[in-house]
């Protein structure tokens, strides 16, 4: 039997693989902002760099999210354990004047608690993961506010007599919001590219990366493999609730502040990200690379309408339109 | 402080206040509860219970309903919608229970005292500030509240009153939906476009706040203005003191004047029929002082 | 074997003719031409080896593929099916190779999916319920069908497959692979189904890689091979050994190899060892069963459905966790079933009966799920070696002659037999000390069946053992160096390579006490 | 082969039903209301009727939610197609006085569009569920925000003179958002009930139902059985969509005015429902009884946590553990 693949088939099959098609969606989204390029700004390096330092917070929640749809589970939680971290991340800098060295190690863990008490109930208790982590979603904002008491948590100090006294940002704010190389990058892209690579050699190269995808394929299949189904998974949300808590402290860093109401509905954002890029919900197909188009899909979308100073109104009208125009286009290329 | 020893508390409250806030996600509203709570805390004589509705006036009718059916002795409301708690609160107050309503008004006069300031004049102040300090002409960005809520709506009206007819001009307009991330995010793309930014009027601390990191990062920090309302002790306030901000025009919370009030109408005096609150406006140079009250012009 | 060929009305008008058809799958053609034609009043077997085209070629029957070239024409008519309700609506009745059923619906609502019985939009369930309880009862099938399918094993899920195609009345009923799942007794019911079928003028196709089988109840036979009809025998006309010729391109001289494997010391002894049932109806799915099996030896299992000899390897293979009881040595050290990375751990391997549901990952590449119970071979600190893993799926896929377009293909896309090669690779690549096999050659043609014959000779020599069950008793004989029967979860009853026979074993099944 | 069932087997088989589960978490919250029952008020009807009158909305919307989640599908748009046509509502009958059965009807039918659009995208278009939804939810908000001029349409109209005028509301407003039998019933908790009615009889009895539930226990088998796939996704999605402008004009009417912003958010709570009711959010199992336990378990949650005057932050901490609380009830009754 003839199966041999010829030369245009191959051509044919890389057409239709899934990261081109996610580029595909890219490439139209940046097609628009170059033909309503706002006078010219949209060609400009500054523009591009906003848009990946803004983008790189939800960036960094997509890549956990990656990681546990991937295992067709989903976490709802990201963005209230964001809050939690940047709130806790400016108490212990801010206001209790802890060395960074100390804050952001508890901090991750802090996150990571999160992730792998969801990821318990899952794996454990065999709780549906949308239950389990809106349960988790609603409990660490609780939490946050519990810490916060409601407020920010900022340079200003109250003191005994009820005034506020400013203090000055310590190191790890001013560096982690900086940027680098001649100001051409966000020390904060840095952090979400890192964390990009990191989850993509997990993905592409580690045994975990592959077991997820087994349980994200057939879990019963994966049990009987001999893939550890409980302790992957719990590894997967406490992945994520770590890098949830990275995204937080990286929050914080650039609102110079911890809000406990930071990453209210992140989580949309996050999933819509994973799903854009081509990662089925479905669980057992997708990968980093595309969560990076995705990510980058929606923040030069976000991008475009803001330069073009778009009425809210149009806007949300005209996002609607491009996603799903740029999601028939994955599809429908030939 | 020895909780419920009997001799430091010497008799039970006498009354009880339901308070109803409409939502506990914005810093402004905390700062109202907090306000409420410390001038409540003098007052041994009065039991405070607070709810809040999560943006959700259906959920707030339901609190206030429940007040009512608890039978507490007088209600401060914060109401999200005027329409939707106009007959919650009229049925309570039909019922005999005193209702103080507190910065957002409801419909008709159903209600025994409402306090609360201007947004429409608090954004004309702004306007006027802005036409001063820049000398009439300028370029301006403003960040505007969820353009759906009426504080929004006011705040745009009336700055847009302040400055009509001079030659500031507004070249960028978004709406920042009062999220400070949103904020830095318009101001960036505001930033590539616009070479030339004076001022920034925003309709709360946290969006000028935000704009001013962006335009911090950008490097144009130095040559813009930037002007927020609120004006809260530990966000506005400390913005001035640090030189963020330009001005921060105050909101004031009106939790203080609730209270004595509430203490007033429970105690069986007279209060007016409507409060209205003056505010203060906030500059490096008056901060320290206290702040200079607007004057209305 | 040939017994039903006499009666068979010779010679009608084909109600269905296909001709020109070609097929191919994102740039691989699958089928290239393929021409044939159904009579009323036959059994026609569709005959091919693995990924030879006769799944593609019914489902385009079916209107599942609805972009293919070539003609269908139905009593003279041509017709193109737009869907498979279409294709149904034209009564065309199919029974799917990968079984459809959904297994979260009650098992009426199963067979009746697609073809609900309404008056106006309501379901009539009353008369759904009897109509089912009738058609189960032919298939001697006893079942409360108001309970969930995924609460039976495979082989009622492929009964309920059945099930579905006979209760509407359908001229024309294509069986694709039905058996594969069947213990003797529900096949012979089978048979006698479709022998009434046919004598009531219905035009019925068949597959099966059972050559038994095709005799009983074929009476036309058609290869495909490579995508081709090499072309259509009446099934007297067409021996044996010429239709393997036709279809596997060489002769098959011996289909059971002779064993060759020398027995060697104890590797597994277990005693009183009871299994938890996985459905909850009964308190143990085995009970108290004491065996042991040596290196070299090749243990088969037989029993009827509830035999209780699947839940035996799950439970060996910890499976149930830790619930399994009774005292387990393995290879001279105490084994106590804990989890199956465990079980693999040590020297155990399972492949399932049901390798959609519990076997193939269908996400990932025939490659991946090779090494998938293996990982961490190919894995020294966690890091994936993909160089050596794909070496080692390479070397498999040449071994079992895997028909995969390349090691990355999505294994969803391959044909059923090949799908069911991988996983035996998948096994192999754990290099296990006992296989633990159910249903090892489901829906394997004849000649890659002879391969993995040879294959298990080989391994046994080596000194591996293996647990067997096969619901195909000519296998189970030919293979087994002894055979335990199973009845309701207990001994019943056990036989020498010699003394086994299919009659002894049936009726040992049943429940039988046999002392012959 | 005797696998007959013994009596003692079937209690225990009711008890494992998952009705009988949703129905323990139910109760589980209804005991701590009984615990916690500030005062007595608990123990009043009226605290009952307020909490069906107040999540009646919700209700409407797991209902259409239930119908979507079964095909093992999502619908994010609800919450905006409630907002969309509680505008639209308000819009009609308030500002241009049309007639309700002009007004009800044309905004039944704008919600239905709505849904069927996202139900085409998804149906014949192959976009993931979560993903067409997602921008019909973005879409579907921006145009809310438009129609209505960002502005909440109430009984304030505006004179050309710019200032207001208040007019009488119509009667169907005065109806819809009052009570029945002597007070004791909201009229939105009976349009509720009914919704409710509707859905389990097209789930349980009706031959779409059982489609839904085949598609989303295994597709491909539906479609191999010949099942219209296609038609019954566009049919469940239009319904929700229905649904949620059904939703959308008691949501109108008891706050008296249209406002684009609302329903922001509710599909979470939606999805909240169908879930801890015991529905599984990978389709093909669970049922309207169910949810409708759903919906009352949420409601006696949030009213026990309302009636108790609970803090933000202590409140949200509850809310998360009574969630898992509930579910774990649910699971690991005997
Ligand atoms: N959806 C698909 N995508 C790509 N290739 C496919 C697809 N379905 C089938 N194929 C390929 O088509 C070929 C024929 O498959 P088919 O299932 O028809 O074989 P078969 O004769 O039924 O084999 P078996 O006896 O193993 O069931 C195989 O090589 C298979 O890999
Ligand atoms: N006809 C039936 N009626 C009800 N329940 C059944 C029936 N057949 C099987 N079951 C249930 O399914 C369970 C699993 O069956 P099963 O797979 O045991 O047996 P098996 O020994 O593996 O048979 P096979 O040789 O067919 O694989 C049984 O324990 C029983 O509870
Ligand atoms: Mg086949
Ligand atoms: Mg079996």
């Amino acid at each position: 039997m003839n199966l041999g693949i010829s030369p245009k088939s191959r051509v044919s099959r890389l057409f239709r693989s899934p990261s081109f098609r996610a580029l595909a969606a890219l490439a139209l989204v940046i097609a628009i902002g170059c033909v309503f390029n706002a006078e010219g700004t949209f060609f400009r390096w500054h523009t591009h760099r906003d848009m990946l330092r803004h983008i790189s917070v939800f960036g960094i929640l997509a890549c956990g999210m990656t990681l546990v749809i991937i295992t067709s589970g989903i976490d709802l939680a990201v963005g209230s354990v964001l809050g939690l971290s940047a709130v806790l991340f400016s108490l212990f800098s801010l206001q209790l004047g802890w060395p960074a060295w100390l804050a952001v190690p508890t901090c991750l863990t802090a996150g990571a608690a999160c992730g792998l008490t969801s990821g318990g109930l899952i794996a454990r208790f065999k709780i549906q993961p949308f239950i389990a982590t809106l349960a988790m979603m609603v409990f660490a904002r609780g939490l946050a506010k519990w810490v916060s008491g409601g407020r920010k948590i900022s340079t200003a100090v109250q003191l005994a007599d009820g005034s506020f006294e400013y203090r000055e940002a310590p190191g790890v704010f001013r560096i982690l919001g900086s940027k680098l190389f001649g100001g051409n990058i966000a020390v904060v892209t840095l952090i979400f590219l890192a964390c990009a690579l990191v989850c993509y050699v997990l993905l592409a190269r580690l045994r975990l990366g592959r077991q997820l995808f087994a349980i994200g394929g057939n879990e019963e299949a994966a049990r009987l493999s001999g893939v550890p189904v409980s302790a992957a998974k719990l590894l997967a949300y406490g992945l994520c609730g770590l890098l949830s808590a990275a995204a937080g402290i990286c929050h914080a860093v650039q609102e110079q502040q911890g809000d406990p109401e930071a990453g209210a509905g992140y989580e949309l954002t996050a999933i819509a990200i994973v799903v854009i890029g081509g990662t089925s919900m479905l669980g057992g197909k997708g990968g980093m690379g595309l969560t990076l188009n995705g990510a980058m899909a929606i923040g030069y979308l976000e991008k475009i309408l803001s330069l073009n100073a778009v009425g809210e109104a149009t806007r949300l009208m005209l996002t609607g339109l491009i996603i799903v125009g740029a999601v028939l286009f994955q599809k429908h290329r030939k | 402080k020895d909780h419920g020893s009997p001799a430091s508390s010497a008799a039970p409250p006498k009354w009880t206040i339901g308070v109803s806030q409409c939502n506990l996600g914005e810093p402004w509203r905390v700062q109202m509860n907090q306000d409420i709570r410390s001038a409540a805390e003098g007052h041994p004589e009065i039991k405070v219970i607070y709810k809040d509705s999560q943006n959700d006036s259906l959920r707030q009718r339901s609190q206030i309903e429940e007040y009512a059916s608890a039978g507490v002795d007088l209600i401060i409301v914060s109401p999200k919608e005027a329409a939707p708690l106009t007959a919650p609160i009229a049925a309570a107050y039909r019922q005999g229970i005193p209702v103080i309503v507190l910065d957002r008004r409801v419909l008709g006069t159903e209600y025994t005292c409402f306090i609360g300031a201007d947004n429409v004049r608090i954004g004309k102040a702004a306007g006027h500030w802005a036409l001063r300090k820049l000398g009439g002409s300028g370029k301006i960005v403003e960040l505007e509240g969820l353009m759906t809520s009426t504080p929004g709506q006011d705040r745009h009206a009336g700055f847009r009153e302040g400055i009509e007819g001079s030659g500031l001009e507004i070249v960028f307009e978004a709406d920042m939906k009062w999220l400070e991330p949103d904020a830095r995010r318009e101001m960036e793309s505001a930033l590539s476009r616009f070479p030339r930014i004076d001022l920034v009027y925003a309709h709360n601390d946290p969006g000028a706040h935000g704009a001013f990191l962006a335009a911090q990062a950008a490097g144009r920090e130095k040559d813009i203005l930037f002007v927020g309302i609120d004006g809260l002790p530990h966000e506005g306030q400390v913005y001035v003191k640090r030189g963020i901000l330009a001005a921060s025009f105050e909101y004031p919370t009106g939790g203080r004047e609730a209270v004595e009030t509430a203490l007033k109408i429970l105690s069986g005096e007279a209060v007016p029929r409507e409060i209205t609150l003056s505010s203060r406006v906030y500059t490096p140079e008056n901060v320290e002082a206290g702040g200079e009250w607007l004057r209305d012009n | 074997m040939t017994a039903a060929q006499q009666t068979a009305p010779r010679l009608s008008a084909p109600v269905l003719r296909m001709t020109g058809i070609k097929k191919s799958f994102s740039g691989v053609a699958v089928l290239i031409g393929v021409d044939w034609a159904l009579r009323a009043g036959e059994v026609h077997i569709l005959a091919g080896e693995n990924g030879a085209g006769k799944t593609t070629l019914i489902k385009i029957l079916a209107g599942v593929h609805s972009d293919f070239s070539g003609t269908i024409t139905l009593s003279g008519k041509p017709v193109r099916f737009r869907g498979p309700q279409d294709a149904a609506g034209h009564g065309i009745a199919v029974i799917h190779q990968d079984i459809a059923v959904v297994p979260s619906m009650s098992v009426r609502d199963n067979i009746f999916l697609g073809r609900e019985i309404v008056r106006g939009h309501r379901v009539c369930f009353r008369a759904e319920r009897d109509r089912a309880r009738a058609v189960l009862g032919r298939l001697g099938l006893d079942i409360d069908s108001s309970r969930l399918l995924e609460d039976f094993p495979v082989s009622v899920r492929q009964m309920v497959e059945i099930a579905k195609a006979l209760v509407h009345d359908a001229r024309i009923i294509v069986m694709d692979e039905p058996t594969s799942a069947l213990n003797e007794v529900e096949a012979s019911r089978l048979f006698k189904i479709v022998g009434d079928l046919r004598s009531q003028g219905r035009a019925i196709v068949f597959i099966s890689h059972r050559l038994e089988e095709i005799y009983r109840v074929g009476q036309t036979i058609t290869v495909l091979r490579d995508g081709r009809a090499v072309g259509t025998f009446p099934a007297a006309e067409l021996p044996p050994d010429r239709l393997v010729e036709l279809m596997v391109g060489r002769a098959v001289d011996r289909l059971f190899p002779p064993r060759t494997a020398k027995l060697g010391g104890l590797l597994l002894q277990a005693e009183g060892v009871s299994v938890p049932d996985p459905s909850g109806i009964k308190p143990w799915a085995v009970e108290g069963l004491d065996f042991r099996l040596r290196a070299g030896e090749i243990l088969g299992l037989a029993g009827l459905r509830g035999g209780g000899a699947s839940e035996l390897v799950h439970g060996l293979f910890g499976s149930f966790g830790k619930r399994v009881r009774g005292r387990i040595r393995l290879a001279g050290e105490a084994y106590v079933p804990q989890s199956p990375g465990c079980a693999i751990r040590r020297g155990l391997a399972l492949l399932t009966n049901d390798r959609k549901s519990s076997g193939l990952v269908p996400t990932m590449s025939v490659g991946r799920n090779i090494s998938l119970a293996s990982l961490g071979r190919f894995s020294p600190w966690g890091w994936i070696k993909t160089g050596r893993e794909a070496a080692a799926a390479g070397r498999l896929i040449e071994t079992l002659g895997i028909k995969a377009g390349a090691a990355d293909e999505v294994v969803a896309n391959l044909s059923g037999g090949n799908q069911q090669k991988v996983l035996l690779a998948r096994w192999l690549e754990t290099s296990p000390k006992v296989l633990l096999l159910d249903e090892p050659t489901s829906g394997i043609d004849i000649g890659a069946k002879n391969e993995i014959y040879r294959l298990l000779d080989i391994w046994t020599s080596e000194g591996k053992g293996v647990l067997l069950i096969t619901s195909e008793l000519p296998e189970l004989l030919a293979l087994s160096d002894r055979v335990m029967v199973l009845h309701r979860g207990r001994f019943i009853d056990e036989f020498d390579r010699g003394e086994a026979t299919q009659e002894r074993v049936i009726k040992a099944a049943m429940g039988m006490e046999n002392q012959a």
